[in-house]
């Protein structure tokens, strides 16, 4: 592989890798911070995806669409937390398993019902359609450089506002022990709510996002909801940093791999996680 | 008495004396004498996934490796168009099983929790892309078996597996064989290190436990019980497939078996039967049957705080 | 001292990070004697007795048990010498009986935790065990009660019960009086003081008077560091132990 | 006798990802049976429509329903390879008649062919195979080839390469990467730094919106050609958009197909469902003739069973491709056109193979 | 003028179908200290837990300065200035020392915030080392310090300690009682659990003894010497 070819294909992985976080970024918050084993997170970026293709249809502007699709998310999220998560929180985790994966059952449903079967495609809006010279016979998009950016923005709010603000303690705090955030006089319902509300809407975001450089097809959601587990995983449960990582370490072997060997591309995350597992059992940035 | 409540005593003989008579009533319907026999090898695979999940504590989604090995084993280890012994072969592959269990439990086990549920998932899906991309075992479209083999015991054959209704009592047997397996192990001396490595590991390993082998037994255990289960459903149809290593067969199993009640054992059965009673009956009532589907299992969950058999429970149990 | 010495530390230290838990501890625990264990919070007494059971591996140092080197080996094989320890927070079965909770803690001296058929009671011998344990401590009338459901006092007392059942040749008890009311702590010291006839115990505690009735060696850790060992009188005559430990309360009983 | 009820089970998905292909493929057979219902002789039509998910593993225990609870004379299904497999175990051998609609795997028409077992459709290496004689003609020696590594995209790119370099061509680098991986930025930037004459590919549905927009993304369009097997651009054009411009694909059919049956049906299908069909509609369509023009030539009387398949393998379908007869192993035997994306529409440009036969490779019939 | 801070009427509290507290009342005043003691298992905890709503009472009432908090959600009602250092000390197993503190804090409702950092740590210099360990990783002692300053740390008017020096060295333990007094003096009520009568005598205005569930001996310190003999009997002293 030429010097050359190498930097094109970091730069591919890494861009992969920042997709890959914001897409597991929401799973992060609510299952590597809150502790909540949410499995239809996949359906909430398969809902933000085909959100953001029917408005941006229905409007004309993606811009609008985005900030729509976003909105109605973060209402759904807070409706599934009231409706249904919480009455789970005292319970076992594999009650969450079994209901979200129901929860999994519906959307998929409802896609089909509300949207029907065919794939879609959402076009790049015309502000950031252009592309840069990249190498001989190839240029890299403006829009995967803008995706790439916001990960970047995304990760930094989301690293921050976790580990570095009060918020981000309490949610922690409230992982630990409900009932003593409670006894500290914090409504741990409702921060609860909007926590989890904010996680389904990172999720949309990054179906939002992602749309016009991926094809909007049902079961979308599942296919790419095992890859964000391995993420988080990978870098440690509850940790921002670690997912951040994880990510970029998943998207840029994976990357390789896909050039490299191909017919081993799939199965190359899993062996790397389960050597980072074999090595440390919980993760990269467990403490 | 090994069946300890009076609810589990209950379903259990009402379970088997209706599934003792099921071919009577459906003799000339083949399809519904199949779909039994399928739905009790699932409930075989449930219940092997159940110990594992509710009552050794090891939550894994992972576990359709050894179903899906189960039949492939079948077709790598008989030699090409002969009939072979089904049980020898069984045991055959059964042990075979155990090995790939054990090397497996030993590289699993060393992580907990969720990140224990992960690395399962990850060797399953390996196997499965294993199978997948290998054209020497079919690839994605799978494999047939061609030859079922003969059942005979010392020369005296009782049941002929061409015979959809043989074929479902066989099933049947390998649902109490399991059953009672689990339960005995449960019972044992060993079932009790077992539970207190689940109740409180920290504690049972300061009171001198090796915890890491009981662990490793039961899930070698677990994971063989899965492996006949594989095995029997690939010599129903005659058909092997990688698709039965996904996890979303392990996602599926386990659904069951929280429905059913978690690490009830019996629950399992229970909760396979309704799972796939539901779908048989949504999948003929809508096309949009994901739709209800998905809304029954929300339902239950929410209604139900144990699943379908401490529902059971509060009503028959005193 | 005239029994001989069971269990010994040499230089033994923990850390964590920048923090020294416990900083080269050299002590001696005789047989059939209480050693008490005191010292400010953070002292480093739980660490030492983790380091004792082997749940904790030394940062540095040696433990030698009749003689032998030890440190190094898996946590159950402590048990298996006879080391056994009870701890500090509660930590019981808390969903199955007082019984099997002292069954589990018992079988294991007894073969056949590997026997995958026989029923777990068909072994007359280890429910005699744990039956015998729980009336030591006291609780022979709470066989079959659920751990959970029985007072805190009494979660405390399985708690010692489940170290007794395993049989050791050592006790390593970190604060059993703790949480205690009076008169449950009355029994316990009433059954170590019986206990020490014929084991070897290491006491942490923090109730004085129990300590001073109880302890035939003392040993005083301040800051991870070791203050003093001696009989409990050369210990509460010591200012150094007054400034860093006792304080005025005890000048008041005293 | 005539007048007994036909009965027809589908097996086909209607959820997950391949739901739409099953949809169209059951409403072109519905339609079929609707405009032909005079030639069934009076016998009513009745449906047992059963979703696969596109799951392997459920294929044997629907099949079976069809096949001795429900007893259809014919089955129609699938779409997804690895289910035919299943389907194919219970129904090889058996009265009953089972139609692909879909599912191009060698093996349904090769070793595993069976009287009763009949295609609508297509098998992979049709497509794929004229492909390398159009590129020798454009005068691409040099073909990087890519697609998934099961059994379809094997297929494919084999058949591709075994017309292309016995012309002479020289395949640069074969890529197979794992189903269903999506992620093909690297290999996009590979083909860019290996600059081959063209690029041959398979994909379908999302994957082949996916590739082809990265492509685009790239800036690799218009400097190398595109080409592929026909699925590329089918019923993806819409989200492709732009991308999809000047990408040349071989297929057996195309919605501009200048024929009269092409445009007959089209508005029947449009008038019917209300959009217009596409190549799985047609495949059902096609499966749907295949019925009703035996049931008319056997007057209505379908119970013998060996008088049905030798009818059935009589039969010219005058499709809405062009007219195609069975092959010995139960294939069509069909036009392959060479289409061009214009303007976001497949734009026939030449027929790159008359009448082509699928070698049926280790079928004995 | 009416001088009760916290007042308690006739509560009763099952668990499932076991009646823990029978018909409990009594009254804090503002300002004062009151201890309650008892013996194992006799429902102390449960009268606190009852208090901040994290039990529900069946039946009684909770007034808090005056209003019916009785139906008010446990965060609401710590909100009028009320902390808690529960039994078992609720320590966050991810949450390093200063966030425990960082996350607890704020002013007052009438937004006094004299208990800052800086003041928690002043008064628990032995936490300043320890900052960034996680809480579960402190001794025992430690972790009953953390919490105590993450009650100080929400500027209460009253503080509930569930016995506080459970597995406290004596020096320190003399430590706390004085931080308690100290607590009360700059105008905290206290309302402290504890099996120390000793102490308890010295540091509270007022004293409450229940016995299953039922206030069995209620009175002032003079009145509790009084009676000594027969509350030392009822706490098995
Ligand atoms: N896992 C750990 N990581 C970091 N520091 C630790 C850890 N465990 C204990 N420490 C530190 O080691 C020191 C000694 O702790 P230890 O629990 O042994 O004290 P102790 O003497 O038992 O105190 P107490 O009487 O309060 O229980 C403490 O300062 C504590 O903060
Ligand atoms: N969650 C619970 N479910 C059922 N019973 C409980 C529960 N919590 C406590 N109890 C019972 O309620 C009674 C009172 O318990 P509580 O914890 O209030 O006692 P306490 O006075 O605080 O005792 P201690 O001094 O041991 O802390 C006890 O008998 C206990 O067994
Ligand atoms: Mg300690
Ligand atoms: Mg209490």
């Amino acid at each position: 592989m030429s010097a050359e070819l190498f930097f094109v294909q970091l730069v591919n992985g890494v861009q992969y890798g920042l997709l890959l976080f914001l897409i597991a970024s929401g799973l992060t918050l609510i299952f590597g911070v809150m502790g909540i084993l949410n499995l239809a997170h996949g359906s909430m970026y398969m809902v933000g995806a085909y959100l953001v293709w029917y408005f941006a249809a229905v409007t004309g502007s993606f811009t609008a669409a985005a900030a729509l699709s976003a909105v109605i998310a973060l209402g759904l999220g807070i409706l599934i937390e009231r409706l249904l998560i919480q009455r789970l929180y005292n319970r076992n985790h594999l009650d969450q398993v079994l209901l979200t994966i129901g929860m999994i059952f519906v959307f998929n449903a409802l896609q089909s019902i509300l949207w029907g079967n065919d794939p879609h495609g959402v076009s790049v809006p015309d502000a950031l359609s252009g592309s840069i010279p990249f190498t001989d016979n190839s240029s890299y998009p403006i829009y995967r450089i803008f995706a790439a950016l916001i990960c970047i923005g995304i990760a930094a709010a989301l690293y921050f506002v976790v580990s570095k603000t009060r918020l981000g303690m309490l949610i922690r705090a409230g992982e630990s022990n409900r009932e003593m955030v409670e006894a500290l006089g914090v409504n741990i319902k409702n921060l609860y709510t909007i926590v989890f509300a904010i996680g389904v809407m990172l999720a949309a975001i990054s179906g939002i996002i992602a749309a016009p450089m991926r094809s909007i097809v049902p079961g979308m959601g599942e296919s790419v909801l095992i890859t964000c587990f391995v993420v988080v995983v990978i870098g440690g449960m509850g940790s921002i940093k670690g997912a951040f990582v994880g990510a970029l370490l998943v998207g840029v072997i994976s990357t390789f791999a896909a050039v490299l060997i191909p017919s081993m591309s799939n199965m190359i995350i899993y062996i790397f996680m389960i050597l980072v597992l074999l090595v440390k059992p919980q993760g990269l940035f467990s403490k | 008495m090994i069946f300890e409540k009076r609810t589990e005593r209950i379903f259990l003989a009402t379970f088997f004396v209706i599934a003792l008579c099921i071919p009577l009533f459906l003799e000339s319907n083949s399809f519904f004498v199949g779909k039994a026999t399928t739905v009790l090898i699932l409930a075989i695979f449930v219940m092997s996934l159940d110990f594992l999940v509710g009552r050794v504590g090891l939550v894994t989604l992972g576990h359709a490796l050894f179903y899906g090995l189960g039949g492939y084993l079948f077709v790598i280890l008989t030699p090409e168009y002969e009939a072979v012994n089904f049980w020898i072969y069984a045991i055959y592959i059964m042990c075979v099983s155990a090995f790939v269990a054990l090397v497996v439990g030993v590289v699993v086990l060393r992580t907990s929790g969720i990140y224990f549920i992960m690395i399962t998932l990850a060797i399953s899906q390996m196997a499965y892309y294993f199978f997948f991309d290998s054209l020497h075992f079919g690839g994605g479209d799978g494999l047939f078996i061609f030859i079922k083999p003969d059942t005979s015991i010392f020369g005296l054959s009782f049941l002929n597996l061409d015979n959809p209704t043989h074929f479902y009592y066989l099933a049947l047997l390998g649902v109490l064989i399991t059953l009672l397996t689990i339960k005995i192990v449960l019972r044992s001396r060993f079932g009790r290190i077992v539970e207190a490595s689940r109740l409180n590991p920290a504690r049972t390993e300061a009171l001198g436990y090796n915890i890491f082998s009981f662990k490793l037994i039961s899930y070698v255990i677990g994971s063989t019980l899965a492996a006949y289960a594989g095995l029997l459903f690939a010599l129903q149809y005659g058909y092997v497939n990688p698709q039965f290593m996904t996890w979303e067969m392990s996602g599926t199993a386990l659904v069951m078996s929280i429905l059913g009640g978690i690490g009830t054992i019996y629950g399992a059965i229970l909760g396979t039967i309704t799972y796939e009673g539901l779908q048989y009956f949504f999948e003929h009532m809508s096309e949009n049957w994901m739709l209800f589907m998905g809304g029954s299992i929300i339902l239950m969950v929410l209604l139900l705080r144990k699943g379908l058999t401490g529902y059971l429970e509060k009503l028959l149990e005193k | 001292m005239a029994n001989k010495i069971i269990l010994e530390t040499e230089s033994l230290s923990k850390h964590w990070g920048g923090i020294k838990a416990l900083n080269d501890i050299s002590l001696q625990f005789h047989d059939k004697q209480l050693h008490g264990v005191v010292g400010p919070n953070g002292a480093g007494k739980s660490t030492l007795l983790n380091m004792l059971c082997g749940a904790l591996k030394p940062s540095s140092g040696c433990i030698f048990h009749n003689g032998e080197q030890i440190e190094g080996m898996k946590p159950w094989n402590f048990v298996r010498r006879g080391i056994g320890r009870s701890f500090q927070k509660t930590n019981i079965y808390a969903d199955i009986t007082c019984l099997e909770n002292c069954a589990i803690a018992t079988q294991r001296r007894f073969t056949g935790s590997f026997n995958l058929f026989a029923s777990r009671h068909s072994n007359k011998m280890v429910t005699e065990a744990a039956e015998k344990a729980l009336l030591q401590v006291g609780l022979s009338n709470r066989i079959s009660s659920i751990a959970a459901e029985i007072s805190y006092g009494e979660q405390r007392q399985l708690e010692l019960a489940m170290v007794l059942a395993t049989d050791p040749c050592i006790l390593l008890l970190d604060e059993p009086m703790a949480g205690m009311g009076h008169e449950e702590s009355l029994r316990i010291i009433e059954l170590l003081n019986e206990l020490k006839k014929s084991y070897s115990i290491v006491l942490v505690e923090h109730d004085m008077d129990a300590i001073f009735e109880l302890s035939d060696q003392l040993t005083v850790l301040d800051n991870g560091t070791h203050l003093i060992t001696g009989t409990v009188d050369e210990v509460r005559n010591e200012p150094r132990v007054k400034e860093a430990y006792l304080g005025k309360e005890e000048e008041e009983t005293a | 006798a005539a007048g007994d009820p036909i009965k027809i089970g589908l097996m086909l998905p209607f959820s997950g990802i391949y739901a739409q292909l099953g949809e169209a493929g059951r409403d072109g057979l519905k339609l079929a049976l609707k405009e032909k219902a005079s030639e069934l002789h009076g016998s009513p039509i009745e449906f047992v429509e059963l979703d696969t998910e596109a799951k392997p593993s459920r294929a044997p225990e629907l099949a079976s329903s069809l096949l001795n609870q429900h007893e259809a004379d014919f089955v129609i299904g699938p779409v997804h390879s690895g289910v035919a497999m299943g389907m194919i175990k219970m129904l090889r051998g058996k009265d009953t008649i089972m139609i692909i609609p879909n599912a191009g795997s060698a093996a349904a028409t090769g070793p595993l062919c069976s009287p009763n077992i009949f295609r609508t459709s297509f098998s992979s290496w049709q497509p794929s195979y004229p492909m390398g004689k159009i590129a020798l003609e454009k005068g691409y020696k040099k073909v990087y080839a890519i697609s998934w590594n099961y059994g379809m995209g094997q297929e494919s790119l084999d058949a591709f390469e075994e017309s292309f370099t016995a012309g002479g061509g020289e395949i640069v680098k074969k890529v197979l990467l794992p189903f269903p991986s999506t992620n093909f930025q690297p290999n996009v930037s590979d083909i860019a730094d290996q600059n081959p004459d063209a690029v041959f590919t398979f994909f379908a549905g999302g994957g082949a919106i996916k590739f082809v927009k990265d492509f685009d993304a790239m800036g690799l369009r218009g400097k190398i050609p595109l080409m592929g097997s026909g699925f590329l651009t089918e019923g993806t054009l819409t989200a492709q958009g732009d991308a999809a411009e000047g990408v040349m694909t071989g297929l057996h059919y195309a919605e501009q197909l200048d024929i009269p049956k092409n445009h007959e049906f089209r508005e029947a299908f449009n008038t019917e469902y209300g959009h217009y069909p596409d190549i799985y509609a047609v495949q059902g369509y096609d499966a749907g003739q295949a019925i009703t023009n035996t049931v008319n030539l056997l007057k209505g009387d379908i119970s013998d069973k060996q008088a049905v398949i030798s009818t059935m393998e009589g039969l010219t379908i005058d499709s809405p491709r062009g007219a195609f007869t069975f092959s010995k192993a139960h294939n069509p035997i069909q036009n392959i056109y060479l289409r061009e994306v214009k303007d976001g529409v497949n734009v026939v440009q030449s027929i790159a193979a008359e009448a082509l036969e699928d070698p049926a490779r280790g079928c004995k019939l | 003028m009416n001088n009760s801070l916290l007042e308690v009427k006739n509560l009763n509290t099952l668990y499932g179908r076991s009646h823990i507290l029978h018909d409990l009342s009594f009254c804090l005043d503002k300002g004062k200290s009151m201890s309650l003691m008892g013996r194992n298992g006799m429902g102390k905890t449960t009268t606190l837990k009852s208090i901040l709503g994290i039990v529900s009472p069946r039946s009684g009432h909770v007034y808090f300065d005056g209003e019916d908090i009785t139906k008010l959600p446990t965060w609401k009602r710590m909100r009028r200035d009320i902390a808690y250092v529960p039994e078992g000390r609720g320590m966050f197993h991810n949450l390093t020392v200063k966030e425990h503190l960082q996350m607890a804090a704020r002013p007052s409702s009438n937004g006094d915030k004299s208990w800052d950092f800086d003041r928690v740590m002043a008064t628990f210099p032995r936490l300043q080392e320890r900052l960034s360990n996680l809480g579960t990783e402190l001794s025992g002692g430690e972790q009953q310090m953390l919490a105590i300053g993450r009650a100080l740390a929400t500027n209460p008017r009253l503080m509930i300690l569930d016995e506080a020096t459970e597995g406290l060295a004596p020096l320190i333990r003399e430590d706390i009682w004085n931080v308690i007094a100290t607590i009360r003096e700059s105008g905290i009520s206290t309302l402290v659990v504890d099996k120390n009568i000793r102490a308890l005598r010295k540091l509270c205005d007022h004293h409450v003894v229940v016995v299953k569930g039922k206030v069995h001996f209620s009175g002032s310190s003079e009145e509790l010497a009084q009676n000594l003999q027969e509350v030392e009997t009822a706490l098995s002293v």
